[in-house]
């Protein structure tokens, strides 16, 4: 099986002996990065603040899924925060945001309320998808965030066209596209990549690297010589490692692929190392099999990107241990009152499950009123 | 009237729409600087230049979801498929991104994508390229499917699909491109979701879509000259929506229908017809509901039977005799 | 007898198989050391190894491509789809390569192939994971397509499609893998084909395949309990081959059916069933044929709205109540 | 669009200005290698003879066409038959061959008759594919032939599937899929490469590269650094560049793709540069507005393999000026009876149309005669 060479440098927090919190790599060049140098402490506070958002959130979410509160799938995104929040720290505006099913934390950075979303999970009409798609699928097109999407690399193609569409209407901006590592073996990716590169497309491919699919490895799902993300290269697509726990690398990364899709029209693909602490899905049974405890023990202790971020700036001197815990305690709030928010909120109707089926039904334009369009 | 071919008056329908709307571009393999595999979108990449008419590589996947991201965001991609038998490499985009995404987004995003092409078997290409997968595709609630059997309709469908604010799919006919009908000048649009009347009888109603229609207008021809027997043929044209209220009046004043379709049979839209038929107008029919369909095998590549694998007028007059 | 569960049966014909063949062997995301994501193929990795339970990676057109063309090399790959959903982006190689190859090519090749995974709704995973692709792929001449609703039917279903040599696609259900039923602990097989009377009745026919059989057979319970009528319930168990007879058998009796199954209305398998029925038993019909499918639109996510979206005992009882 | 760095090796034909026939780049080191210099005499004027049987083939089988005699496509094999040639000319007993739609050539060296071809395209039930599969569709399992597949790199994963049974049954043998350098851009391609790398099968995918797919170019449809096989090195897969006119060095190239099959169960990458005289198909109107003619006729000028093998033969003393034309009139005779063959050959039987679509029922087993097999 696999002949692959890996890099120390993706690998590298995994093969460590070293016993005390590890930083970044090379943290001094990323944080002197233009890009973090302009960031204010406040900055630096809102994203600590937003890594607690997203673990919250997703905590509460947990139990109530173990409650039977909710349906479906659960795919936690606790450990990866510093990847949503790293790279959506140096996003413009006019930029779009797309991705795959654990994408709880990009959902709640890109503006949407953490009411919507747990009224989401718990199927309600006041949902960010009305109750209709539940955790794999959150949409807020209206603030540029275009799902959640459940068919692994399903949204590959889709965010070339939001890039596509950009470029033709002549706006700025461009897509962030994420994915995961098992992803990145779906030939849908693959066509997306030659598209991006051919036609100079917008698009920033980010690969979330936590070294498992489901249960299976990196090693036992690709085939690869040095990375995955080196891959763009038989497309001639620029491409990066990120190491995920350095919120400054991340960032930097980041904004470079921005800057050369802004600029250039030129896409990128970015593979992020990062790692998830809970199942595939909270159904997963197996979540401890593939992975020993020791590893996600490991992970937990000394990667943990928010604790990491939360040192960093203490370090740093930009914030306390008392600011910290007050961020903290604001996004339990926050986390609270959105429970509360979704257990008040009514469900869909009946009749809702044919409404947002067709667009000329709903707006019954005339369009809507020929012919049949529901059969049963 | 001029009479111009069922390709040309597709090809004027994407020309009227290109200049109506900005958003609209023309996507898919060979449409730009080739003029188009099957020459629909001749001289358009001439007269309209690169930004509206893009060629593409052989990756359906990919830029028919391309097409679908780029539709949610304000364009209306007109994505051409070569056939719609390669819809299958881009099923998943097509059935999940088309199909499913204003849905789950709450009716938050919509996609007014059109994807046309040719979707018939009876040119010998073999069973890879002859697939017609309305019948599978209209199964898909949030999708839209028409099914053009003459020039006229043709451009009046096309122009309204793509205007339309939901997926639309556009299944033609290479066995009709090269065929004439009267198409005015002016402009016209033709709603989804009417059938029409392509021939009136009061014996037995032919009820079909695409070139099936064809077929049911001479097995009419077949059924007054050799048996007295005079056929209504309703063009369904759209099949999501569909007609219903066509169907039942039709089937009211001949209390009899045969329905041919060009589908293989099992799950064939003349199965949901037939359906639809004996629920809604049971005490109406005089005999069971006819169906006349492709033969039941892959498409065989050998001509000649190629020819009698799809239903051909004797075999609908025959289904008509069996029922009169 | 003892009782096992759907999921349990189904893994008793696996190995069962496994050990019976040597070129049996299972192919599919997941299914080896993670023991399935729906445990199905629990134990078989620890039992029979690496060579015969094979992890993927999340590749689905390219393993269910390498099924079709290891299977035209003798061996008798099953492959599993973590969902039938997921069939989407394979599509291609199911339809033309599984479907059509042995056709296009006179007949000299076979493709002795299993894919098998749950096909359903039901269980809140939202749209894009709950298709139930039977009716569109029972459209294709040359594959067959099971749908067994029970243990003792999953475990003999699958063992006759792993031995038969022709594309075999069994469509599961993960609202049933934890339900048990008796299965006698000697081998057996259940020819494909061969629809089973669940229940029987002589004041009308519920005839439904999967889940819908359960929902069918509470259905009767309440009919009978509230309402003196008395259901006959008719499993189809294969889709295609389809036991036509056994369906013209219980309309003999009842002359009165309801379809029932989970597809979407346009074009489901109940669409076809009611076509034959009206066609071939039009005059022992008391009333129309009524269907009971799944509200025609994409799965919803909201859990207590998905269970009403889906066939309910309640609604088919309201049906019947209609039509008799 | 694109940012192709082309390599001058695979496109330095086209670019020459050289008026003389261009012998292959490393002359020497190709027919010097092993396999090569094991040639005798009598192989090198049966690969000549080959290329006759391929072109005649095909050139009155154009006839045929262009008369009406024959339906659906003709995608002509002539100018790259050097490429059949010189692949299957190393080829092993126990190695199968699965290609495109594209594959007259491959089909005609891997045994089967003219006759049984020709009647295939005349829709004959006396065809490799009793008249059921066409041009596209021509298959000989009992000849290890694989096909002859319509739609684009669908048989790329099926090739896969081959090696994996033979490599799973302990069998000898590889895989040589062809595919062509529009091919590469399906998903199905990608996802074939990595499982062939992640599990050490032994298959080869040998792209024609012909520099069209249909009008489009390789730089319109394809965005690579230095070559399409080089994606390969994304899945840790060893490729190779190959002029595809010097027969000797197509050979050396297969021969060390086939060998690592064997020895080491790995997979190949190969890219052979060709060039295709007619339109895409027979009926491609266009085949002369995506090229100049003079491009054309260069190529049949000056880099026609055939005429190329042949001057090889004469100059190396192997074969006389005789002796090639004795191969052609051998190859025309074949021709004329396979012609004689098909047409005198009954086509299927209306009843054929419901036979051979499944097993069961064309034997006749139990399970072919239970339920309901066929619908109408
Ligand atoms: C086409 C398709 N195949 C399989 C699945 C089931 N599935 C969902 S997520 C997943 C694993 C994806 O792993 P990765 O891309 O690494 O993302 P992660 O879950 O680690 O974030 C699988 C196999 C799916 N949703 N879609
Ligand atoms: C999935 C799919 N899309 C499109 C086509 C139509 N088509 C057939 S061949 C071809 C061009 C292929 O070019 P290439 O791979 O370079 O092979 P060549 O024809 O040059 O041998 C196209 C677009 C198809 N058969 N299948
Ligand atoms: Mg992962
Ligand atoms: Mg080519």
């Amino acid at each position: 099986m696999g002949r692959n060479q890996k890099t120390s440098r993706l690998n590298r927090f995994v093969t460590t002996t070293n016993n005390t919190l590890v930083g970044p790599a090379t943290p001094a060049r990323s944080a002197d990065a233009e890009i973090n140098q302009q960031l204010t402490a406040a900055d630096k506070l809102e994203m600590l603040g937003d890594m607690f958002r997203i673990r919250r959130f997703e905590q509460t979410a947990l139990q109530y899924y173990q409650a039977g509160q909710m349906g479906g799938f659960l795919h936690l995104y606790i450990g990866q925060e510093s990847v949503a929040v790293g790279t959506l720290s140096v996003r413009g505006d006019d930029d779009h945001v797309i991705g795959g099913y654990r994408t709880h934390g990009q959902a709640l950075l890109m503006g949407l309320s953490m009411k919507e979303c747990m009224a989401e999970l718990f199927g309600k009409s006041t949902g960010c998808s009305k109750g209709k798609g539940g955790s794999m699928h959150f949409f807020a097109p209206d603030k540029n965030y275009w799902g959640g999407h459940g068919i692994v690399a399903g949204q590959a193609p889709l965010g070339l066209g939001l890039a596509y569409a950009l470029k033709y209407r002549g706006l700025k901006g461009c897509c962030l596209c994420y994915l995961g590592d098992g992803a990145v073996n779906q030939g849908a990716y693959h066509e997306s990549l030659n598209l991006a590169s051919l036609w100079d497309l917008p698009v920033i491919y980010i690969i979330e690297n936590n070294r498992y699919s489901m249960g299976t490895s990196q090693e036992r799902s690709s085939a690869y010589r040095t990375s995955l993300a080196a891959r763009a290269e038989g497309y001639n697509i620029e491409w990066d490692m990120i190491n995920g726990e350095d919120v400054y690398e991340v960032r930097a990364g980041t904004w470079k692929a921005i800057e050369r899709a802004r600029r250039e029209s030129r896409p990128s693909v970015l593979e992020i190392s990062t790692y998830r602490y809970y199942g595939h899905s909270v159904a997963d049974a197996n979540a401890k099999k593939y992975r020993t405890p020791e590893e996600i023990e490991k992970y937990r202790q000394l990667h943990d990107p928010l604790r990491l971020w939360q040192r960093t700036l203490l370090e740093e001197g930009v914030a306390t241990e008392a600011q910290a815990a007050e961020l903290d305690a604001a996004a339990r709030k926050e986390v609270a009152e959105a429970v509360k928010f979704a257990q008040e909120s009514p469900l869909p109707a009946e009749a809702d499950i044919l409404a947002d089926v067709y667009y000329e039904v709903d707006r019954q334009t005339v369009a809507g009123r020929t012919g049949r369009h529901f059969f049963n | 009237m001029r009479r111009i071919t069922y390709r040309k008056a597709l090809n004027e329908a994407l020309a009227e729409e290109i200049e109506r709307d900005e958003n609209v571009v023309i996507i898919g393999e060979e449409v730009a600087q080739y003029n188009g595999a099957y020459k629909v979108t001749e001289g358009l990449w001439a007269r309209f230049g690169d930004k509206r008419v893009v060629d593409t590589p052989i990756s359906e996947a990919a830029f028919v979801g391309l097409g679908v991201g780029a539709s949610m965001l304000g364009l209306r991609p007109v994505v051409e498929l070569m056939f719609w038998s390669f819809a299958y490499v881009a099923y998943d985009q097509i059935v999940n991104n088309a199909g499913c995404i204003r849905y789950m987004s709450g009716g938050s995003i919509h996609v007014p994508l059109v994807i046309r092409g040719p979707a018939n078997a009876g040119t010998n290409v073999g069973a890879t390229h002859s697939h017609t997968p309305e019948n599978s595709l209209a199964n898909v609630p949030g999708v839209k499917v028409v099914c053009p059997a003459t020039a006229y309709d043709a451009k009046g469908l096309l122009k309204t699909a793509i205007r339309d604010n939901d997926p639309v799919f556009v299944m033609e006919n290479t066995l009709l491109y090269g065929e004439s009908w009267e198409v005015p000048e002016e402009e016209y649009l033709i709603p989804l979701g009417v059938a029409e009347v392509k021939r009136e009888g009061a014996d037995v109603s032919l009820i079909a879509h695409g070139r099936a229609v064809i077929t049911s207008l001479k097995a009419a021809e077949l059924l007054a000259a050799n048996h007295g027997i005079h056929a209504e043929v309703l063009d369904l044209r759209s099949i999501r929506p569909l007609d219903e209220e066509a169907i039942l009046r039709t089937l009211a004043k001949t209390h009899r229908a045969v329905l041919v379709d060009e589908n293989k049979p099992f799950c064939g839209v003349s199965a949901q017809i037939a359906s639809i038929i004996q629920e809604k107008a049971f005490d109406e029919l005089d005999a069971p509901v006819g169906r006349v369909c492709s033969l039941d095998a892959p498409a065989i590549y050998s001509p000649p039977l190629e020819r009698i694998q799809l239903p051909t007028p004797e075999r609908v007059v025959e289904k008509v005799l069996q029922i009169t």
